[in-house]
């Protein structure tokens, strides 16, 4: 189903390649100029994108958006390209947000030695997320999804003469192949079924597919999902991911890859609506990541960890929202998210540039004075993500809770309400620690190699100004588009899709929507009341470092261990499959194998060794053989010559 | 009649440059390349013609048949161009001898690939095993490796022989291959599969035949071992697709689950070997014994879409694993080393390098978007519609352990801080660069686009 | 009255029996060679007791030929036996073994 | 008074009696030539006769000749043994040019002739008394061949061969008697009615008859000899020996299960000889391993060599005679053209039979090593030389005779072959440890023989000449 946008779309999609492709290839001659190069085209890529919202929300002989076909494997094989409203807003994140990412890195990039091959990895990036979120099949999907893997690897790894950042760029892909290979076996199912690999035939047939089965896929597509945004149990890498430059953790893991998972579950929803099960299961897990991110989050002491953490909490709220059916509510919270997680990191950013590299925020404290900017930003963010009233996260978070009851799932909407009130609680806690108070970091070492060479610096126009821009939406954007139930511009949006949420709604919720909202504001309070009373209180204040030390003392093990999954991950998985490796390389190949062999070799020779013996060399004993064959002769012949 | 030009032109090369009176680098890597070039010309320009030649009318009609299939089209097309780049990266000592081996093996595996009748194939197979060995006897690392190679494959060969007789007596013709003939069925079958099977299991190699590969991958000179594993060991698949299947698919049908099983732990036991090697071409060696079990499954569960994957991976895996062995090779000459333990930090200053063997590496395990994965997908795609569930499920916690064994390949050499004691290194210059730069073009092309390799 | 072909064969197969055992258990070349002769003649005497039964001259012919034969053997294998064992005092097979293995 | 004989029977024999006459002229010229040219005169006297009774026998081929009342059929079968016979009578006498000084020369071709003679015979012989005569006349000769050279083992091989030998004939020809007795006849051809089918004296004459021609063709566990006499005759003996006598053996074998016996026992009358060729192709291939004297290596390969050949036998079709005659011819070739690089790289008779000889011959001559590693990847059976077509052909007779455990047999024992034959490559392509490489004598003569041997191997693999109208007897 072609449309005038269409040649727009394959021009978005594949001008970040373009900005990738030139970066890599000519990037030592362009030199800084890979930076405007690559936040140009995104940017071009961006305004492509608003310029066919229309052919987005367009409805063509039941097609709704963008489709066309590009190539063809085989029957049932058929690539192409999908603009509709889910992907449209995916794709406004991540070349909008993307540019502005892109153009920060410009300033907190400057002066690395491998500057251009940054930008490479993040057109790179780009592209791929696009691949993703714009294929109209499961396994351009699949392609996309594995490119984004591979994306993140080379960013988290980017300073790779780290060992730590090596490790945690090899466990971020290992663990993404795990997913990659439960979307693979969705793929083995479908085509097994459906003999198709287009998302239309997919859906089409989906109310023809048994219960079973269509749990099976959804099972197998959510461990990718599960992979690819964090969620337990295949969540450890994320915060190792932190390793990355700081531009990546908030374009990568926090705005857009991580939610890839999201995205999924919510192009999917023809097919978890047909699986309770698969929504309950789906739903839960967000559930308890969101709770284990959030708590994880109480325990962290580097600024960028406990952001991870948050990010991960974060998407346990929109993979919930998604999971219980409140589709437009999950996209919601990931949008405004998008915008408010990416102004936290990079206001994170700011602050580490200028501490040159400090991330230990107790090793910071009364920066509100030293970098007012820096604060106001993270202050805003910290009161978006919180979801206080008038600001994006409020909206979002509030469709996400509300939709949980909506759609009758009360313990998730209880478990929604807690997490609230704690994340309240880490945000400001990171707000407190890092901002209030008095300086406690001495002027940290110049950890040669890490982030930019040059020391303090105020940080640039060029880094300021994508923060101050992504204030707006992280502020606004919620109260413009997400106010009005039904009727709000992002339902509407969103209605071909999914219908209006209350259309859906499977209960009427005993408690009104007013009442949820007074019932999270006021957790949310408690939260950040026990964060001032612990961090920002006057007693607290007086003597800082020393209750930081006593906290870090008295830390619960439980929390400083992170639950301890990646240590069962380590003792069940990777130690028994090294010792099976060397058992095999060094024993069983060698030995019982080749041995094997060796000894027909051996036998061999000894039969040779046998015949030779009889070579004594005695003339009577050859003629004693000899006689006694003939004697064996004689006898056959006499016998046979019986038998007849 | 231009087939025929195609095989004999790189034997006679090669025992020309024998003849060669004494070393002289530059001509005999002039002469080894541009020969090599012209075959992949030739072979171009043959296309799927035939040319043939009466050789035996009794016990059984065999013909000097040649001329490329389909399928074998695509392997002597990898062949010819993995040739030419592993002869233009050869830099070994007594180079003459070596490009006249290079040049003598890609003949005879030329006529292998292209072989139409069943009697010539075995005479290739035997024949190929001879430059090899003498590779292995002269450049090697342990002269009992070349015993070894031979003595195993030369068994096979024996199984083959004698499979291929029987086939001659009982099907009065060995000019079979590739053409529509009736499949033998009776209760000689299974034996004469029988035969043909172990030759082939060898050959690849899958568990437990594989005991030759690891020392013979690691001992040889990079550019003949990237020859071999990328493919010579194909012969044997060719065999099951182009013998097994067609000849006797009753036979490989009833025997579909051995072959699945034994590809099965190939796949599973060289992946968990690969995690923990410590040498380099030792990883990949066992890596390609995990990869091609993959192909075996595919081959037992006989589904179309499963075949056409296995071809796929065939031509990929020869790509991934040439590039592969030829870029370890340029570490070991830059570094006289090829250990993990050893090595770091490359990539720093040889980013040409280290890109190429990233790109290799990631086609290796099956990166979305490079042949590799075209292959894996297709492949259990199929062996899932054909309703073998375990073995994809084998293949997919094989593919997982890959993409750890070659990240950890790939960082291990690259990544991680420069080793102290290791001298300054060069990156690859346009030349070395150029050897490569092929295979990977060419794994990026049927990775975007497979279907290319069926839709002739 | 004629002697029965059986008898004539069962002695042959008794003097050639006694030399495969003189072959055997004799140590002297000499008494070998003898031995040897002895399984011929034994061969001899079925041909002439076989060309007179079956009234077959070529029983005879053969015989004949046998005999040359046989001599033109023995004179080889003395000049054989006599350079074998020039150097040595005493004539015995089991002395010569420098060939084994 | 005259002979009962036409011309033509004396033309059937003509090859044989050219062969002879030439041998008289090496003894005689050998009078008139003086020291130095002496062995080369000989030896072109004898070359010369032999291309002649090549030709000879050559123009017989076509036509079947019944020779001096059925004792001798030339043409066809006869002649294609005795090409073969020729074929190893030269190529063995050119080693005595080839080799360094050795004793005897004039004296040891003509006796070589000789034993030619008489192996061409056998190759004709259709009669009990031809059989017997040839072969005598074949032994007697490679009985005095192998004592001609100085050395000890040169006596005492002759003397093992004597004693054992004459042994296994006295069995033949007493089987030979049983079988007279059993027909009334000595011709082959009246032994073949099925009235002989319930005669114990065929039976028992049979059995013994065939004692002696397994011990000719030396398989286990008739073989004791071989090694030996192999390892003690001089060079050129054995290479004959290793040819010659088998090759006319085989043509009495042949010729006595095709035409000799009859088709309803033939497999019950033939299986201990089927069994022993079996045993044969495994002991003979493990016997190889580890030794360190090319003769005796040799020695065990021809035991393990003829094996093959019987399975080609084995199912008693012609075309299973016709492979065994393409692989014998290719036998020859291969142990000549050996042969002829061991003589060629000995400067006395007995050098070129040591192993360590071999060390690092590839550097000194790489042709020559080129040629030897053709030779040895053929006897093993490797492509692309007649050792594997000949593989290929017998296997395919034999499974389609439902000889499926031979050809099982044949191939467990090619394996091992290759093993032993590759000692002598690996000792060639290794560098020369220890003594720096002595320059070795290079001699033209044998090389030439050495690369036409090696060349004409490989060539048959594309033009597998089996010829056709071999049949045993003239009906």
């Amino acid at each position: 189903m072609g449309s005038v946008a269409y040649p727009l779309v394959v021009a978005l999609w594949l001008l970040p390649l373009a900005g990738a492709v030139l970066c890599w290839a000519f990037g030592p001659r362009l030199r800084s100029a890979c930076g405007w190069l690559a936040a140009g085209l995104v940017g071009v890529s961006f305004l492509l994108a608003v310029a066919s919202w229309g052919s987005a929300t367009q409805n063509l002989g039941g097609v709704l958006g963008a489709h066309q076909p590009l190539v063809s494997w085989m029957p049932g094989f058929d690539f192409g390209l999908l603009l509709d409203p889910l992907s449209l807003i995916w794709t406004f994140i991540i070349t909008g947000v993307g540019f502005l990412i892109v153009f920060y890195s410009i300033g907190y990039m400057d002066g690395d030695r491998a500057f251009a091959r940054f930008f490479a990895y993040m057109s790179f990036f780009m592209f791929a997320m696009l691949t993703l979120v714009l294929s109209d099949n499961f396994v351009g999907l699949l392609v996309g999804w594995g490119l984004v893997g591979l994306a993140s690897y080379f960013l988290i790894g980017f300073w790779f003469e780290r060992r730590s950042a090596v490790a945690a760029a090899r466990k971020a892909f290992v663990i993404n192949v795990v997913g990659d290979v439960g979307m693979m076996f969705a793929i083995f199912l479908i085509v097994a079924n459906v003999h198709s690999i287009g998302f239309g035939d997919v859906f089409a047939a989906a109310p023809g597919l048994s219960d079973k089965l269509v749990f099976a896929i959804c099972l197998a597509l959510f461990i990718g999902a599960a992979a690819k945004s964090a969620q337990v149990p295949l969540h450890t890498w994320l915060p190792d991911a932190m390793e990355g430059p700081t531009p990546v953790s908030a374009l990568i893991h926090a705005a857009t890859m991580v939610t890839a998972g999201v995205y999924l579950v919510a192009r999917c929803a023809p097919l978890w609506n047909h699986s309770g099960s698969a929504q309950l299961l789906v739903a839960t897990i967000g559930g308890v990541t969101a709770l284990g991110g959030a708590i994880l989050g109480t325990a962290q002491w580097d600024i960028k960890r406990i952001l991870a953490y948050s990010t991960m909490s974060q998407i346990g709220y929109m993979i919930m929202g998604v999971g219980v059916g409140a589709y437009e509510g999950g996209v919601a919270h990931f949008f405004t998210h998008a915008f408010f997680k990416a102004q936290l990191f990079l206001g994170a950013g700011l602050v580490i540039h200028a501490l040159h590299n400090e991330q230990d925020i107790r090793a910071m404290g009364g920066l509100w004075r030293r970098m007012p900017f820096a604060f106001w930003v993270m202050l805003t963010g910290v009161l978006s993500i919180c979801g206080v009233p008038g600001f994006s996260g409020f909206f979002s978070k509030d469709a996400v809770i509300y939709g949980a009851l909506q759609h009758g799932h009360p313990w998730i909407y209880a478990v929604d309400i807690v997490t609230a009130g704690i994340t309240a609680y880490y945000m400001f806690r990171m707000l407190f620690v890092a901002f209030l108070g008095e300086y406690r970091g001495e002027a940290a070492p110049d950890r040669a190699g890490r982030e930019s060479e040059h020391g303090t610096h105020a940080p640039g126009w060029v880094m300021n100004v994508p923060v101050a821009v992504l204030v707006v939406p992280s502020v606004a954007v919620g109260g413009a588009l997400m106010f009005g139930g039904d009727n709000s511009p992002w339902s509407r949006f969103f209605a071909p899709l999914y219908g209006t949420p209350s259309s859906r709604a499977i209960a009427v919720p005993p408690i009104s929507e007013g009442v949820t909202s007074l019932v999270v504001f006021l957790t949310v309070i408690a939260g950040f009341a026990i964060a001032w009373q612990r961090y920002a209180s006057r007693g607290a204040q007086a003597d800082a470092p020393a209750r930081l030390r006593r906290e870090t003392e008295r830390m619960p093990a439980v929390l400083t261990n992170l639950f301890y999954v990646d240590w069962v991950i380590e003792r069940l998985i990777v130690r028994p499959a090294q010792r099976l490796g060397e058992l095999f390389g060094r024993v069983v190949d060698p030995h019982v194998l080749d041995g094997a062999v060796r000894d027909l070799v051996f036998w061999a020779r000894w039969l040779g060794t046998l015949v030779r013996s009889f070579q004594t060399g005695l003339v009577r004993a050859y003629a004693l053989i000899l006689v006694a064959g003939a004697a064996c002769f004689v006898v056959y012949y006499a016998v046979a010559a019986g038998l007849r | 009649m231009l087939v025929l030009v195609t095989i004999l032109l790189p034997l006679a090369a090669g025992a020309m440059l024998f003849a060669l009176p004494r070393e002289d680098r530059s001509v005999t890597r002039t002469v080894g390349v541009a020969v090599a070039v012209v075959v992949v010309v030739t072979l171009v320009l043959a296309g799927t013609s035939e040319w043939s030649f009466r050789w035996l009318s009794r016990p059984f009609q065999a013909a000097f048949h040649f001329g490329a299939t389909p399928t074998s089209f695509w392997i002597a097309l990898l062949l010819t161009m993995v040739s030419a780049c592993a002869i233009a990266a050869s830099r070994v000592a007594r180079l003459r001898d070596f490009v006249a081996l290079m040049l003598l093996l890609e003949g005879t595996m030329l006529g292998l690939f292209l072989a139409r009748d069943l009697l010539l194939f075995a005479l290739f197979w035997d024949l190929m095993l001879v430059p090899v060995f003498f590779g292995l006897a002269g450049w090697g690392e342990h002269p009992a490796t070349a015993w070894r190679y031979f003595i195993y494959n030369f068994a096979g060969g024996l199984t083959l022989l004698l499979a291929t007789a029987a086939f001659g007596v009982i099907y009065g013709s060995t000019d079979v291959i590739g053409r529509a003939v009736t499949p033998l069925v009776g209760a000689w079958a299974p034996w004469i599969y029988a035969g043909f099977a172990f030759a082939f299991l060898v050959k690849t190699p899958v568990w437990p035949l594989h005991t030759w590969m690891p020392p013979t991958y690691s001992g040889l000179p990079p550019p003949m071992v990237a020859v071999v594993s990328a493919v010579q060991s194909k012969a044997g698949l060719y065999g099951f697709l182009a013998i097994g299947l067609a000849l006797l698919p009753h036979a490989v049908h009833d025997y579909a689950t051995p072959l699945m099983a034994l590809g099965a732990v190939s796949l599973l036991y060289g992946a968990v070997i690969a995690l923990v090697q410590n040498d380099s071409k030792r990883i990949v060696a066992y890596s390609s014994l995990s990869h091609l079990g993959l192909v075996a499954i595919a081959i037992g569960s006989g589904n179309a879409l499963a075949l056409r994957g296995a071809l796929v991976y065939i031509i990929a895996h020869g790509l991934f694993s040439a590039a592969l062995f030829l870029l370890l090779g340029y570490v070991e000459e830059r570094e006289d080393t090829r250990l993990l333990a050893r090595l770091g930090g490359i990539g720093w200053k040889n980013p040409k390098l280290a890109g190429a063997l990233c790109i290799a590496a990631l086609a290796a395990l099956g990166l979305p978007g490079l042949a590799g994965f075209a292959g894996e997908l297709l492949v259990l795609i199929g062996v899932y519609q054909a309703g073998y569930v375990w073995p994809v499920i084998v293949a997919l916690v094989a593919i997982v352990l890959a993409s750890a064994y070659l990240l950890r390949l790939y960082q291990d050499l690259m990544n991680g801080p420069e080793e102290a004691d290791v001298p300054v290194r060069s990156d690859l210059n346009w030349y070395e660069a150029l050897t490569v730069a092929p295979l990977l073009a060419a794994l990026v092309i049927v990775g975007v686009y497979p279907a290319a390799l069926w839709h002739r | 009255m004629p002697v029965p072909t059986g008898h004539y064969v069962a002695l042959a197969a008794v003097i050639f029996f006694i030399g495969v055992l003189g072959v055997i258990v004799r140590r002297n070349p000499l008494i070998m060679l003898m031995s040897i002769e002895l399984m011929l003649n034994a061969g001899n005497l079925l041909l002439v007791a076989f060309a007179r039964a079956w009234l077959q001259n070529a029983g005879q012919i053969f015989a004949f030929i046998v005999i040359t034969v046989a001599a033109a053997e023995a004179a080889i294998g003395l000049a054989i036996i006599v350079t074998t064992f020039r150097p040595a005092r005493f004539v015995d097979v089991d002395d010569v073994r420098s060939l084994h293995g | 008074m005259t002979l009962p004989f036409t011309s033509a029977d004396w033309w059937a024999v003509a090859p044989v009696s050219v062969v002879a006459v030439a041998a008289l002229l090496v003894l005689v010229a050998d009078i008139f030539s003086g020291r130095r040219e002496q062995r080369y005169l000989s030896v072109f006297i004898a070359l010369g006769g032999l291309i002649v009774a090549g030709v000879v026998a050559g123009r017989q081929f076509g036509h079947n000749y019944n020779a001096f009342f059925g004792g001798f059929l030339a043409g066809g079968f006869a002649t294609v043994f005795q090409e073969i016979v020729l074929i190893a009578a030269a190529g063995s006498v050119i080693l005595y040019a080839a080799m360094g000084p050795v004793a005897r020369v004039a004296g040891s071709i003509a006796i070589m002739l000789w034993s030619a003679c008489g192996a061409m015979l056998m190759a004709g012989a259709a009669n009990l008394i031809m059989i017997f005569l040839g072969l005598e006349l074949l032994s007697l000769g490679l009985y005095a061949l192998c004592a001609t050279d100085d050395r000890t083992s040169s006596r005492e091989s002759a003397l093992k061969y004597l004693i054992l030998s004459s042994t296994a004939t006295a069995f033949l020809l007493f089987g030979a008697a049983l079988l007279f007795g059993a027909t009334g006849s000595v011709q082959l051809a009246d032994l073949a009615n099925p009235s002989q089918v319930s005669n114990p004296l065929f039976w028992s004459g049979a059995g013994m008859f065939l004692i002696g021609l397994v011990f000719k063709l030396s398989l286990v566990p008739f073989h004791t000899w071989t090694p030996d006499v192999f390892e003690g005759a001089p060079l050129p003996v054995t290479a004959f020996m290793s040819v010659a006598t088998k090759a006319a053996t085989i043509a009495v074998f042949a010729r006595f299960i095709y035409a000799a016996v009859p088709a309803s026992v033939q497999e019950r009358l033939l299986l201990p000889v089927w069994i022993v060729a079996g045993i044969s192709m495994i002991a003979g291939n493990v016997g190889m391993l580890a030794q360190r004297n090319l003769k005796r290596l040799l020695g065990y390969s021809g035991i393990a060599q003829v094996g093959y050949i019987l399975v080609a036998l084995a199912g008693g079709t012609p075309l299973g005679l016709r492979y065994a005659l393409y692989y014998l011819t290719a036998y020859a070739l291969m142990n000549l053209g050996a042969f002829a690089v061991a003589a060629a790289i000995s400067r006395d008779a007995e050098e070129g039979a040591h192993l360590h000889t071999y060390q690092g011959l590839a550097r000194q001559h790489p042709w020559l090593a080129a040629a030897m590693t053709i030779l040895l990847l053929a006897l093993a059976g490797l492509p692309p030389t007649a050792g594997f077509l000949g593989k290929i052909l017998i296997l395919a007779s034999s499974v389609s005779a439902g000889f499926v455990w031979l050809a099982a047999l044949l191939i467990v024992g090619t394996a091992i072959s290759l093993y032993a034959y590759a000692q002598v490559i690996r000792a060639m392509y290794a560098a020369a440890k220890g003594q720096p490489s002595q320059a070795r004598p290079f001699v033209p003569l044998a090389c030439v023989s050495a690369g036409i041997c090696a060349a004409a191997v490989v060539v048959m693999t594309f033009y597998p000449l089996t010829p056709s109208n071999v049949l045993p007897l003239a009906h």
